[in-house]
């Protein structure tokens, strides 16, 4: 029932100019690698993304960042390379930074018809500056709106033939609720099974919120390799 | 040891090590990015502790051996970690809704600066790059304690504690208590309480680099740490 | 096959297959409590669709058999079932997120009154016991088409299809077709439009049991089903 | 970490006349069957019952009813009962009907933090009546506040000494909102294992939702036996 692509190019290539996208991962942990590295290739423009971070200089988000084909990113924790900073000073990039608990929550109500929530984060601070305070049992709070996205690209461990999507460990983080907030989610599994093989009550990802998928080797290229010695 | 002869990491050990105390046995902790994550390495055997991570894991275990490293499996400060037994990872919307929904004990995060009113600044300098809040935002008004750790003066040797904060804000009203290289102070309904001097500072140092006024807590103790 | 013959259950199997005519294959289909249930009964062979359970099941397979009954596997509607291939569990969270977020293609519920705007009663008759609304009002702002079955008229024979619901509604706006014992209405922007009529009845008698004016689509079909 | 009882009746000792609590549970599958005999034996009253249905005549909450134990029901589907009925006609019971999506998304909001949000669900309805409706995007929302509980009393099939839960098909239900959205969450499960046992990428309930766990054997009453011959 699902379109299952062998190429990533073409899972990709209606992906056009000026689309809003959800790119899932945390740092570069759990990143559709492959699903990017074809939008790279695709020369795509004018991209808003939605993604916690942006990725390395020469990883990830990173590469669309270096090849200009991002006009706007919204997340929480971005800029940790040179090219993104030049490009935000230089006006090219527009940036808008969320509180990470409020981009994820805003993402999750894209996808849950929720058009917006009331969230302590901000209060007080520059986000709040724009924004809506309403009092609640005498606390205040901002109110947030949801996030949709054109396309929503995410990475799972293993999906089956029908979307149904597991993730492994850490490389869950913002891949679900993006899947859910997607007109059109494209899957990026490590492993591609047929319908069946996962148990009903291990699926994270039901496979609704997913179009399309297709199978790939990722390098899970490792930020910061924290290891300690053999006692 | 002289605090003059102190070097940085001596001091950040000794502040990790005071923050440690803070945590109680059966305890769900968010330690932040930098220094705080450092105050995992101190937690005296015997206690149980559960750590969060906000990028989805409950139960942060050590570091990996080499042979142990998996791609998969990070902290929010992007390293790799183990997980504990009785560990669960979940997505983002889940780690934040447990942290929002105060469920956490306790979080201790770094500061750039404090106020009287428990005001806290620690993610943006004007004028320099803005690279994001992350999750400290939702951190502050999540746990039911948030403990802030830090510098006591910049390095011009200013107050960071101060009338109000200078910085942008992270959160309003949300510290409960500051550990600094010289001092603990707790922040109440109507002010700053001294309540601990460390190893090398007197009361009165303390109240010299400090900006607000500080009540000295009728328990004070010296030389703790 | 005369109108006046038909007991009550062959007109619910009539609907009920007519009904079946709305799912395309491969899409995701919630069908209300009651007679709307009884349309997976008639799901044709070759047709791929995944039935949502808003209690939490993606995916509802065949009424177990003697020896397969799980306690634990139930509809919306508290029959146990058994699960296709491919199904999965989830929250009443996550299930209606998955509802309000218009991911399913198609809802198939019950009506005691339409309006000629869409708008839908459903769920009470004042000075009767209120047993609650259940699923139904997320449900009609959720599904990206929602179809009603019904009988046309009520048991004093008077329409059910209305200029105005005189019941408390479920929803307002939501329904995009009617489907009834006599004919098949779709509600569009400025009115009904009468598409298909049930063998056994005229356009005429239809017009007559219906309180607003309808308009008769110009690819009307009449003894479609 | 957890406190773990061998005693139902000792696990909802400290319910107390007038307290909230939430009953995990749809229909009679998922119910915390021995949490709430336990509170039967109890006879505290003036219980304020936040739980999705209000069980039969002589099972699950029906019972506490039927002891006059609830003083108010918060539900989206309830009355499957005579007694429930006259209770409500004779104004010894109080209810509050809440649409079901909006009932599981209250609690959901309740233990997470957002004190309100806006859904579509009931606006053009009674239950909109006294409501606040906003626009976004040019369609209407009803506001909706957060549910939480003194107590709250789930069942899952799995719970590990740490707490972590994992529930079994449709009987997970409003188990885990509800696990999250009470002060004290007191968990009946099925099967009580060694902390490390359940895969932490299979846990529906994080173990931080949980204060109390005990395990009992149900008798998983069904309401509507519905079977296919042999072919």
């Amino acid at each position: 029932m699902k379109m299952i692509y062998t190429s990533f190019d073409d899972a990709v290539s209606d992906i056009n100019d000026g689309s809003t996208i959800m790119v899932g991962g945390f740092g570069l942990v759990g990143i559709p690698e492959n699903l990017i590295l074809a939008l790279v290739d695709s020369e795509v423009k004018h991209l808003t993304v939605i993604s916690n971070n942006c990725g390395v200089d020469d990883w990830g988000l990173g590469l669309l960042l270096k090849n200009k084909q991002i006009d706007k990113m919204i997340g929480s924790y971005v800029g940790e390379n040179k090219e993104f900073e030049r490009q935000v000073l230089s006006g090219e990039l527009e940036v808008e930074l969320t509180p990470q608990g409020t981009l994820a929550e805003r993402i999750r109500a894209g996808g849950s018809g929720i058009p917006a929530f009331y969230t302590p984060a901000g209060v007080g601070t520059p986000i709040a500056e724009s924004g809506e305070i309403r009092e609640f049992d005498n606390r205040e709070y901002l109110l947030q709106t949801a996030l949709k996205a054109d396309f929503s690209l995410v990475r799972a461990a293993v999906g089956d033939q029908d979307g149904n999507l597991v993730y492994n460990k850490t490389a869950q983080n913002f891949n679900p609720m993006m899947a859910a907030a997607g007109k059109v989610t494209i899957a990026e599994v490590e492993q591609l099974v047929e319908t069946g093989t996962i148990d009903p009550n291990h699926v994270h990802t039901p496979g609704i919120y997913v179009q399309r998928l297709i199978e790939g080797k990722q390098e899970k290229r490792i930020e910061r390799l924290t290891i300690r010695d053999e006692a | 040891m002289a605090k003059k002869q102190m070097d940085k990491a001596t001091i950040r050990e000794r502040i990790a090590r005071r923050a440690e105390k803070e945590i109680v046995s059966g305890s769900y902790v968010n330690l932040g990015i930098g220094m705080p994550t450092m105050v995992a390495n101190y937690i005296q055997d015997g206690k149980q502790v559960v750590l969060q991570s906000e990028n989805g894991l409950l139960g942060i275990g050590k570091s990996p051996l080499k042979k142990e490293v998996d791609p998969d499996l990070i902290n929010a400060g992007k390293e790799t970690v183990t997980a504990q037994k009785g560990a669960s990872y979940f997505s983002n919307a889940e780690s934040f809704a447990m942290i929002r929904g105060e469920h956490l004990d306790l979080a201790i995060l770094g500061g750039m600066e404090v106020s009287v009113t428990g005001d806290l600044a620690n993610w943006m300098i004007p004028g320099k790059m803005i690279k994001g809040m992350g999750g400290a935002m939702d951190i502050v008004h999540g746990a039911k304690k948030i403990v802030i750790i830090m510098d006591h003066v910049n390095k011009h040797g200013e107050p960071k504690i101060l009338n109000k904060c200078n910085l942008p804000l992270t959160g309003k009203s949300v510290v409960n208590r500051i550990i600094t290289d010289r001092a603990v102070i707790d922040v109440v309904e109507d002010g700053l309480i001294l309540i601990e001097v460390a190893e090398g500072w007197t009361i009165d140092e303390v109240i010299q680099s400090t900006e607000p006024k500080l009540k000295i807590s009728e328990d004070i103790r010296t030389g703790t740490y």
